[in-house]
């Protein structure tokens, strides 16, 4: 510690934007388990508190005119960064009408077909080939966009990961593959399901670029994103990112988390994304205390208009059971 | 009207499709440079190049996810699986992705994907290659499922399911690729969800699709020599189910007999069976009968795999059963 | 008798045949140190330590296959999928492995595993996690697959399962794991292939499995306060079926209902309903009434999770067309 | 060339088991080819013709009273290495009650339970689980065991291998992958389809050593698999082999095999596995030329005998349609 970063190559805006994108994650996530708690919310309902660094890094390396991005079921950080509103979400997450899938989809289904978010999917693994898929569509367009494909180190052991790396690489295709490594998958420490440490060395068996990046940080997430997406829209060859990083809840809402110990968790509190960009816009005199506290004073009023917007929402209708079935 | 093989009924849906539809592709294991296993595909690789006719590694997973993905990003794939008993490896993405994303999207995405391939058994395959597998994908909300018998309902209804804005799941034959069969010259289309007459009767209606319509045919006119009038319904679309077609013809006839070749728990043809047992049950003189495959894996032997599955014999056997004869 | 909850009645069948045989052995993910996903495997890693209670990636394919492939080679494994949606990716193996291995190493090779885990909705997880999905197994020659509703059957159930030399598909529900029931403190096994009368009536046959059971015996209780006698035949055995203790109730009656969770179509609900209305077409004296899941992908939303499925109100409604009421 | 290779090593009637394998399993191929054009084989047949040297170099390096078999449809070779009579595959082959499955399995499911052969599976890769598996039963068993699973290139790319070698590296099964590489999954050149030209690459993705040999040489394959296979044994720590090989024949009866130059084959041929073994035998004065037509002739007479025996062999009873479904 002691050094100060220099954020000199750095926008004032993206820092805040990304500022007060971490801040309304965190906000937003905390209110979801104090819903979850009211019953407001059911079923899995998984938090993205302490990750934050990496969906606000990553995406904020994108255009999402022509980029995508596709995770699992962790993502109500990922819908949130690409521009999805926290009203849309909740309602989401409370099952009403007005919610981004019409309260047919829940948390694990969040969808925002305007900025390029294709979900949201509850099968680990599952959306991988289909985010290929996303890439392969670019590829055949001859359009410019690049994929990006969130999955955890849980998802990695999947097959589905290894036929689509595979078919990534041999048809070029504008992806990158980001291995969110929050050291659990449920109960289970990644090392006791892994045959290797570090995920970044899998890249090899696809001929492909990996590297292991540290996921606490969010501008050297973003500028470690920026780099691979910007090599990947020039030369369309995928790569893998193994992002480290740490969930601070347990990995859903009914998860007591007796798998790790205190100690483990506070070490990785001290390495919060959100205080690390605080520390450094500080050192650099882009934010003061009271700005960085207005700031979230403003995510958590928003957190906490979408309850209200969600409660005041109308339950789908009935007869909303029988549509979307088929188009 | 030309005679063309049902083969080259598909590749002339195909192609008329891609030409028509610049997002039309066609993915999947040896379809491009070898021409497709069953030669489906001959010269679409030639004529549209490797970015509208790709190989894939042998991946059945992997690959139809990428067609879920790009249809749900704009494309319109064809994927074909080289046998619907590799498709089991897939089955993950065409249950927990294609069926149901617009669903869980509230509306927002539709998957416009074709799945097809040749299904159920063929010659000397053994178990795990003469599997009749429409059940898993029938049971599924979400999915159109169909399976066409002539050459000219292949043509009509592919491009009917290329055409479709879901996913649509697409039974063909490896016996049934030589058949030949009318086809027309200019443009039409057979719309999924109906059933269709194939042989007008009055005694019995004898209800079917894909393979076996060729020997429920064979019966039908084997019974007229023993002046037993069958009607033929070839559902061709399994899901949606051309209900109305069935009712009508049963309500008529008073009698059922069912031929599918897959196994029979839980099956197309029990599905059938109860739904007209249900619905004709003031109508119905007998109970409905099935002809199926036996309830066993496939066996390798020949005589054996004949006796595992429907046959011109046990067609007749059940009608006549159904009609209280002998 | 003790009353135990039906996730400890299977941890008691699990713990009794592992303590009896060295060969038996559980894997799946998080069944040891986090003692199961919904705690059906408590306190069995530690009493068996990690030889014999196996926490696994998350690769459903491969861990399936494993499972298999030592139980072919002598073990006799219980593989738990944390939820049947999950075994969609394992099918392949199942099918064409587990169910096949016997039959196409002409009877060299049994395959003694069981399958277990919860399938079936539960509550607010939305179209992917909410399958209920017996179809998929009980269509599949070379299977045994049971679902038992009680505390008691579930136990008997599990353990003459893991006895089984043939590989079983056991499914559970999530929201039966807290039921209670009482189960005898000594051993016993409940039969493979059994169904059982779980109330007595004259008027119509309610026959159902699984989940379902509890709401049919509510419905039946409150049919009684309107003189409605109902027969309960739970299945607890899909594959095979009893179909003399099903056909015997209905002979009785002269009417049935069938209450399954899955969705209708190619169901074993309608496929129970063409068995009785071929079987016991003489004495039907109306069609078979089916209650089952709507036809569509489950929604989060709770009421419309709820319209979704099978309730008491519907199957009083059912059973009351199948006796011409109102 | 002319190098003179020592073969002192060697024990005599090891090199001449091998010689006799090779040439078995070569005269029973061809009888195989002729009998499917005379249609008493029918289906799927793949033919091993130019493999050789993998099967039984790799299965010469077992002790099959411990040691386990697995493969896929190709399978004919492997069964006959193990020890299956030329008769029981032959009589499989024609689909009667003495075949190794009573003529319900067919060519590409031979079984030798008796020399722990297991399979023969028709679903590309969906054996590498399942042999994954009997090497859990080994270890759990702490049993001396290993298991050879072999796949195919084109089989590599199946999720089934992705799974299957994580959970063997973290659960220590003593299992040897062997990725047989002839060049081609039916009519695709594998490097169409694969983003790495050496698939031992893969091998790291594992934490586990792979190796790329030459599988032409028989004397090769055995030191190699040798070698591994006792290191297995003594660790239990799996580890994965491409054995560099070439395939004669169409994929199977029914591939003219136009995808390949008449030039590539005549190319592998001048690397005939079984003329590589003669020559080195004969140079080091351990074979004639009268040995190896004596041999030969065994081989072929054998070829000719498991055909009568499988022409005079019964049907299987159409009861039997009924056996085997359950135990
Ligand atoms: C195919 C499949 N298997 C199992 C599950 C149950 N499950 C949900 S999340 C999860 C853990 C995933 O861990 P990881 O990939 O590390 O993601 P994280 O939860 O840490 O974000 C499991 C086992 C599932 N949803 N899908
Ligand atoms: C899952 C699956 N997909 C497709 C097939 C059809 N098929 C049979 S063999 C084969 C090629 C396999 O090539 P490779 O693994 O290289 O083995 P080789 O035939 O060269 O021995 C294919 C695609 C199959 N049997 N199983
Ligand atoms: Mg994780
Ligand atoms: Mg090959």
């Amino acid at each position: 510690m002691g050094d100060i970063k220099d954020l000199s190559k750095y926008d004032k805006k993206t820092l805040k934007k990304f500022m007060a994108d971490m801040l309304l994650i965190r906000r937003f996530e905390e209110k979801c388990a104090q819903m979850y708690g009211l019953q407001k919310i059911g079923g899995f309902c998984h938090l993205y508190i302490g990750q934050e660094a990496v969906a606000v890094g990553s995406i904020g390396a994108l255009d999402l005119k022509t980029d995508y991005v596709l995770t699992g079921y962790r993502d109500h950080a990922h819908a949130l960064a690409c521009g999805l509103s926290a009203d849309s979400v909740m309602a989401e997450l409370f099952g009403k009408e007005t919610g981004c899938s019409r309260g047919k989809g829940g948390s694990m289904h969040l969808f925002d077909v305007e900025h390029n978010m294709l979900g949201g999917n509850g099968i680990v693994g599952g959306h991988i080939p289909v985010a290929t898929g996303v890439a392969f569509k670019i590829r055949y367009n001859r359009e410019k966009g690049v994929v990006l494909c969130f999955f955890g180190d849980g998802a990695i052991h999947q097959g589905a990961f290894h036929e689509s790396l595979n078919m990534a690489k041999i048809w070029n295709l504008p992806i990158l593959y980001i291995c969110e490594n929050n050291q659990y998958g449920m109960g289970t420490m990644y090392k006791r399901v892994s045959s290797v440490d570090d995920f970044s060395l899998m890249a090899a068996s696809y001929g492909m670029q990996g590297k292991q990046i540290d996921g606490m940080d969010v501008l050297n997430v973003f500028d470690e994103v920026s780099a691979t997406v910007n090599r990947i829209r020039n030369d369309n060859i995928p790569a893998l990112l193994e992002i480290k990083t740490y969930r601070y809840k347990g990995h859903s809402m009914s998860d007591p988390a007796q798998y790790r110990t205190r100690e483990e968790l506070e070490e990785y509190k001290k390495l919060d994304p959100i205080v690390i960009l605080k520390i450094d816009m500080m050192d650099n005199n882009l934010l003061t205390e009271d700005e960085f506290k207005e700031m979230d004073k403003q995510c958590k009023a928003k957190a906490t208009e979408s309850v209200t917007f969600a409660e005041q929402s109308a339950e789908p209708q009935e007869s909303s059971l029988y549509e979307d079935v088929l188009v | 009207m030309p005679v063309i093989q049902y083969r080259e009924a598909l590749r002339q849906a195909i192609d008329e499709e891609m030409s028509r539809d610049e997002r039309v592709f066609l993915m999947g294991e040896e379809v491009a440079q070898y021409n497709g296993a069953y030669k489906v595909s001959k010269g679409l690789y030639d004529k549209y190049s490797e970015r509208r006719v790709i190989d894939t590694p042998i991946t059945e997973l992997g690959f139809t996810g990428i067609g879920i993905g790009a249809a749900m990003a704009g494309l319109r794939p064809i994927i074909e699986w080289m046998t619907f008993n590799f498709a089991i490896l897939a089955l993950d993405q065409v249950i927990n992705n294609a069926a149901k994303m617009l669903y869980m999207s509230g509306g927002k995405l539709n998957i416009p994907v074709v799945f097809r391939g040749p299904n159920g058994p063929a010659e000397y395959l053994a178990s795990q290659h003469s599997q009749a597998l429409q059940t898993m994908f029938v049971h599924v909300p979400g999915l159109k499922v169909v399976a066409p018998a002539t050459p000219y309902d292949a043509k009509g209804l592919l491009k009917s399911a290329i055409r479709d804005d879901n996913p649509v799941v697409f039974l063909e034959g490896e016996l049934m690729y030589p058949w030949t069969g009318e086809v027309p010259a200019e443009e039409y289309l057979v719309p999924i969800g109906s059933a269709d007459i194939k042989r007008e009767g009055s005694d019995v209606s004898i209800i079917t699709y894909s393979k076996p319509l060729k020997m429920v045919q064979e019966a039908a006119q084997a019974l007229e020599q023993e002046n037993i009038s069958a009607e033929i319904v070839d559902l061709r679309s399994l899901r949606p189910l051309d209900e109305e077609t069935i009712f009508k013809s049963v309500m008529k006839t008073n009698r059922a007999v069912i031929v599918d070749e897959s196994w029979p728990v839980v099956s197309v043809a029990s599905h059938v069976a109860y739904l007209i047992s249900s619905r004709c049950f003031d109508y119905l003189d007998a109970p409905v009968e099935l002809v199926t495959s036996q309830d066993v894996p496939m066996p390798y032997n020949h005589n054996l795999e004949l006796a595992a599955q429907p046959s011109v014999d046990k067609i007749i056997k059940a009608v006549k059963k159904a009609l209280y004869i002998q």
